[in-house]
């Protein structure tokens, strides 16, 4: 098999993979939220509901597609996909296993490994912020127009208590790359923790847990749909798979922030204390990694759901004011301990 | 006795330069409970005016009890506050009993008291679970809602309807308790109480609901009686009025209860009034019911009263405490056997036509805090 | 401008950080999580409690729970309506329309009374199941069944004409879901009758005193007839 | 001292009539003395609080006793006729509540078909703010110096008083046209 071939292979699993994830996604989101509120959610469509996101999906395929008449068309039709496409592209830079050995081909399980994935994830975040922005601007209603100024303010705002709660890592290990900061988690710390990131971070985790669903734009943090006030703002005007498609972004989105939580956080795809790659035959471990990466992916995404059915919603200044007097100072505060110690120790 | 709690009030607001964006926000929109319209000028997210407009729902209510005979409006009192329908029915009731001059044997008595507190409690908890929803928590409510359809179906088994229960009957109530209330009374009181309790958990003490609710819409003692509010609004805001103390009706007077009363008449105040109102009234039904089991079993639940109602020419009001406050019937009849005139007074109403000094100077997400806060129910604002 | 009171936050410190709340929330739709999948591994379609599966799972329903109206047959099978009138002149929505008369010859078998309904129908897209018919009939012949499903495609099918009316009791009575006969209220304090015309006046006032009482003229007017 | 005398004392000239019905005092006093007597009433009697304010159109209760009168006897319709012009057609009735006794009170203003006009008693109670304005939406009776005298229930260009005795049931048929201008 060609470099190629295989490059391709893996673009269209990720890109499916991710796909699936999110699908199952909208449907772990009811159930489980079911499961909470006392309640069965749906449960009819196949085998414990499993079709029901199909059915959703030809429900929104069907849907009349309705373009407001006011609107600005063109950017209209724009928003959906911008919002959708860096969530996926994202993933690219994602290791979501450490390496498979095939015919005695070595094949990293990543779609690329880029030096400076991370500021790769960063930049496609910025830009999933214009396709709020130019959707609520287009549909020209008050209230997208709001939801489409909160989605600015608050994503911007929250791009950079995440960024510093990440420059910790990268003061850490050293490194842009994200396959080498999972490489660097590997082992121990103080002899007896993992040398996760969420051991030697903590602080850092917790401002970029919190970053992370304000990226996401989840309760607490939805303020741009905010259902109640804003009439789901900066969608309100959607309809059909225009609005099918921020949603699913949405969930795009959602697993790839757990997906680099479990990156920098907790060790990617390997086991604390244990060398999975020492006892597991070359494929065997390739397929063993890329599972233990997904299940602490899945906690992960299921802290997503659960967090969501738990706790209200911030109000708008509330929210600026946890970020920018809250999360920032702590952040920095954070940085500058830990550039000292890292000073210190090497 | 007007003001209990002393708090300082102080003059704020916003003012009213610059430009500003006109808002219509209802009568469609997920958070408007019902038809209701509020017409805002926000300048960016604060809000410089909410011009309440209501009418949607406007059906004639009172046109339609000048029409129908004495008993027949009784099913019309349904509508008007459609989640707590028993309170409605029993006010409307004692008004022509009043009118009569009649009064109702002690176990119709106690039947009426039960029956309405438990539709208290269901009031309570559509108002706080909504309260949690519009403010994004949606769980409580399910909890809350929960509870809610137990009590429906005592409701249904005693007189047959769920929601637009057209309980009892001017004289008395027409059934005894069901045994399912008996059954299930002691279990459901705990999980009554469960539910509250979870519902405490989830909110009460959480940061972000206190940032959301505490110092939200706050509103001094002297404007709120000025203002003509009354129930939980009232009791929030510190004083301590509630008509089953002040003018007990019933056998109010004969039970043991407390008024939860709150201090700065914000957010977090109504909410907190409402779920300790709810525990006593879960004390009041206990009481009543001990009171209810040592009536013998074939007490009268009935006075004598003819089919077709004549009251005596007159006029007069009477009122009970709603869920929402103080609910009262104005009746003016000429002999005839329908009202010459009927007014109702809803609770909500009074405290709606001050919404545009609640949420002055507020946000917008605080506007819709206030809006579930204050459990406008459009049936009964409109009529 | 709005006065408003001056409110102090006070925060203790658990509450301060957020985080200490969230955490005892988490753990409370934890515990609502666990129970409830342990709950939905139940057999029967009726896992999660309160959660009805509507088609196939059904609440019971109240025996006195206002639904579908019946017109009822005696044992006999006679009809019980005599086309009074009552229940139309009783409903608040004026969703009944009777009509009397007389039965054919040869048909007086099939009813109870010596006059019969010739039309009876009620429309559901008025009725607001009140119950008043039901309380207004002397004979007990109409009565609201547990019937609650009654959404048509017709508007025109709403109007619930004599037959289906029977029918819903024929339904009814073959399914054993029949109304129990209603209990007699206990009824305190019997008014005094008014036997001799003498005393009529005194009765008046003493009826207007306690207010229950009819007046001796009324009695003549139309509407109580 | 009972409430009659005390309400009495109050008023003293400004009372017209004292009526009770099962227990409800219902003072009647006229429309010029108004504000000032429920001013009073508010400071002097302890009546600090609005429950409700509504209208009443009388225009059938003094129809009535004449046709049935008419059916009966003769003397008696002949009696009613000498009393002179009938009363005036409209009442709006103040439910005013002692918040410290507990006491109920009933003001009752007559107003004549030909002068629909009231003082506003907003300024005593901001609570009469919209049960003015609904009155005037029923009835057609303006308050003047009320802030925002406009239709409640109603749309604005509506244009009968729907309480009103002689207005249909079923109503005339109005709709409401919205214009919207969509440009």
């Amino acid at each position: 098999m060609a470099d190629w071939q295989i490059e391709l292979i893996k673009v269209v699993f990720i890109w499916a993979w991710a796909l699936i994830i999110a699908v199952v996604m909208t449907w772990v989101e009811r159930r489980a939220s079911a499961m909470m509120q006392d309640r069965l959610g749906p449960n009819r469509a196949g085998p414990f509901g499993l079709l029901q996101p199909l059915a959703d999906g030809i429900k929104l395929f069907t849907k009349e597609d309705i373009i407001p008449e006011r609107a600005r068309k063109i950017l209209f039709v724009l928003g959906p996909p911008l919002f959708a496409l860096p969530a996926f592209s994202a993933y690219a830079v994602i290791p979501f296993g450490d390496k498979i050995v095939i015919g005695g081909k070595e094949i990293i399980l990543q779609v690329s490994d880029v030096n400076i994935g991370f500021l790769f994830i960063l930049a496609l975040s910025a830009i999933a912020v214009y396709g709020l922005v130019i959707g609520g601007w287009a549909s020209n209603s008050k209230y997208s127009i709001l939801g489409g100024l909160r989605a600015t303010a608050q994503l911007i705002s929250y791009e950079v208590p995440m960024g510093l709660a990440l420059l910790t890592i990268v003061l850490l290990d050293g490194t842009f790359s994200l396959r080498e900061i999972v490489l660097q988690q590997q082992g121990t710390f103080l002899g007896f923790l993992p040398n996760w990131g969420f051991f030697k971070q903590p602080l850092g985790f917790i401002i970029f847990l919190v970053a992370a669903y304000a990226e996401a734009n989840r309760v607490p943090f939805d303020l741009p749909e905010c259902e109640s006030e804003l009439v789901t703002g900066y969608h309100t005007e959607y309809g059909s798979m225009r609005l099918g498609l921020y949603l699913f972004g949405e969930y795009v989105n959602l697993v790839t922030l757990s997906a680099i939580t479990v990156c920098l956080f907790f060790g990617g795809w390997s086991l604390p204390y244990v060398d999975m790659s020492k006892f597991l035959g070359p494929v065997s471990y390739g397929i063993a990694s890329f599972f233990v990466f997904f299940f602490k992916q899945a906690f992960f995404l299921f802290l997503f759901v659960w967090v969501r059915w738990t706790v209200p919603r911030f109000r708008y200044d509330q929210l600026m004011g946890l970020g920018w007097k809250a999360l920032i100072p702590l952040g920095l505060v954070n940085l500058f301990i830990t550039a000292l110690l890292v000073q210190l120790t090497t | 006795m007007a003001k209990e709690i002393e708090t300082v009030c102080i003059t704020t607001g916003p003012t009213e330069v610059g430009d500003y964006v006109t808002l219509n926000i209802g009568p469609i929109h997920p958070a408007m409970h019902g038809t209701l319209r509020v017409i805002t000028k926000t300048d960016g997210e604060t809000i410089i005016s909410a011009k309440p407009e209501i009418g949607y729902l406007h059906r004639g209510v009172e046109k339609l009890g000048e029409n129908l005979t004495y008993s027949q409006f009784l099913p019309i009192t349904d509508r008007l506050n459609y989640c707590s329908a028993i309170c409605n029915n029993v006010a409307y009731e004692m008004a022509v009993e009043k009118l009569l001059g009649i009064e109702v044997p002690p176990k119709a008595q106690l039947i009426r008291m039960i029956m309405m507190e438990l539709a208290r409690i269901a009031d309570h908890e559509v108002c706080v679970g909504i309260l949690g929803v519009d403010l994004g928590a949606l769980t409580p409510f399910f909890y809350l809602i929960i509870q809610r359809e137990e009590i429906y179906e005592i409701f249904e088994w005693h007189h047959g309807a769920r929601l637009t229960n057209s309980m009892g009957a001017i004289g008395g109530v027409e059934a005894d308790l069901p045994d399912r209330f008996h059954e299930k009374w002691p279990r459901m009181r705990d999980s009554i109480r469960k539910a509250n309790d979870d519902t405490d958990k989830l909110l009460t003490h959480n940061r972000i609901w206190m940032d959301r609710t505490v110092g939200v819409n706050a509103f001094c003692g002297d404007d709120a009686l000025n203002w003509g509010f009354t129930g939980p609004m009232l009791r929030a805001c510190g004083v301590k009025r509630d008509l089953r103390k002040n003018e007990p009706y019933l056998l109010y007077d004969k039970v043991d209860f407390d008024i939860p009363a709150g201090k700065h008449g914000d957010v977090f105040d109504r909410y907190m009034v409402r779920m300790l109102e709810m525990e006593q009234s879960v004390k009041i039904i206990d009481q009543a019911y001990a009171m209810y089991k040592e009536l013998p079993e074939d007490a009268p639940l009935m006075k004598k009263v003819p089919k077709i109602l004549r009251p005596p020419a007159g006029q007069i009001y009477h009122a009970i405490e709603s869920p929402n406050g103080e609910l009262g019937f104005f009746i003016r009849s000429d002999g005839s056997d329908k009202p010459y005139r009927i007014k109702i007074r809803p609770p909500c109403y009074m405290v709606y036509q001050a919404f545009d000094d609640l949420v002055k100077g507020e946000m917008i997400s605080d506007l819709i805090a206030c809006l579930s806060s204050l459990n406008v129910i459009a049936g009964e604002l409109d009529r | 401008m709005p006065r408003r009171p001056v409110v102090q936050k006070e925060y203790t410190l658990g509450e301060r950080v957020y985080l200490v709340e969230i955490a005892k929330g988490l753990k409370l739709t934890w515990k609502h999580f666990l129970f409830n999948i342990k709950a939905s591994f139940r057999q029967g379609p009726h896992t999660v409690p309160t959660c009805w599966q509507y088609p196939e799972d059904r609440r019971e329903i109240a025996p006195i729970f206002r639904g579908a109206h019946m017109l009822k047959l005696n044992d006999r099978g006679q009809e019980l309506c005599v086309g009074c009138g009552m229940c139309a002149r009783a409903c608040p929505a004026k969703c009944i329309t009777v009509k009397r008369g007389k039965p054919a010859e040869g048909e007086e078998e099939k009813y109870a009374g010596k006059t019969m309904s010739v039309v009876f129908e009620v429309d559901m897209l008025r009725c607001i199941f009140c119950g008043n018919c039901e309380k207004a009939c002397p004979k007990g012949a109409i009565v609201l069944g547990q019937d609650y499903e009654l959404a048509e495609y017709e508007p025109a099918l709403c109007i619930y004409d004599k037959e289906r009316l029977l029918a819903n009791f024929q339904k009814a009575k073959a399914e054993g879901r029949l109304k129990p006969p209603p209990k007699p209220i206990p009824v305190d304090a019997p008014p005094p009758k008014k036997k001799v015309a003498a005393k009529a006046n005194m009765a008046v006032k003493a009826g207007r005193k306690q207010g229950v009482e009819k007046q001796p003229n009324e009695q003549k007017d139309k509407e109580t007839s | 001292m009972s409430l009659k005398e005390r309400v009495a004392n109050i008023l003293k000239n400004d009372l017209l009539e004292i009526t009770e019905s099962k227990g409800d005092v219902c003072v009647e006093i006229s429309r010029q003395t108004l504000v000032n007597a429920l001013k009073r009433l508010k400071e002097e009697g302890g009546f600090d609080f609005l429950s409700d304010l509504l209208g009443i159109d009388n225009s059938d209760l003094y129809a009535k006793p004449k046709k049935k009168k008419k059916k009966t006897e003769d003397g008696t319709e002949q009696e009613q006729e000498e009393k002179g012009p009938p009363p005036p057609r409209f009442e709006v009735v103040y439910l005013l509540l002692s918040l410290s006794t507990n006491e109920r009170l009933q003001v009752r203003v007559r107003v004549p078909e030909d002068d629909l006009e009231l003082p506003s008693v907003t300024s005593l109670w901001r609570s009469a703010n919209w049960p003015e304005r609904e009155t005037f939406d029923m009835f057609g009776i303006r308050f003047n110096g009320h802030p925002n005298m406009r239709r409640l229930l109603m749309w604005d260009e509506f244009q009968d008083y729907p309480l009103r005795k002689d207005y249909p049931l079923e109503g005339k048929g109005e709709e409401r046209h919205l214009n919207y201008n969509i440009a």
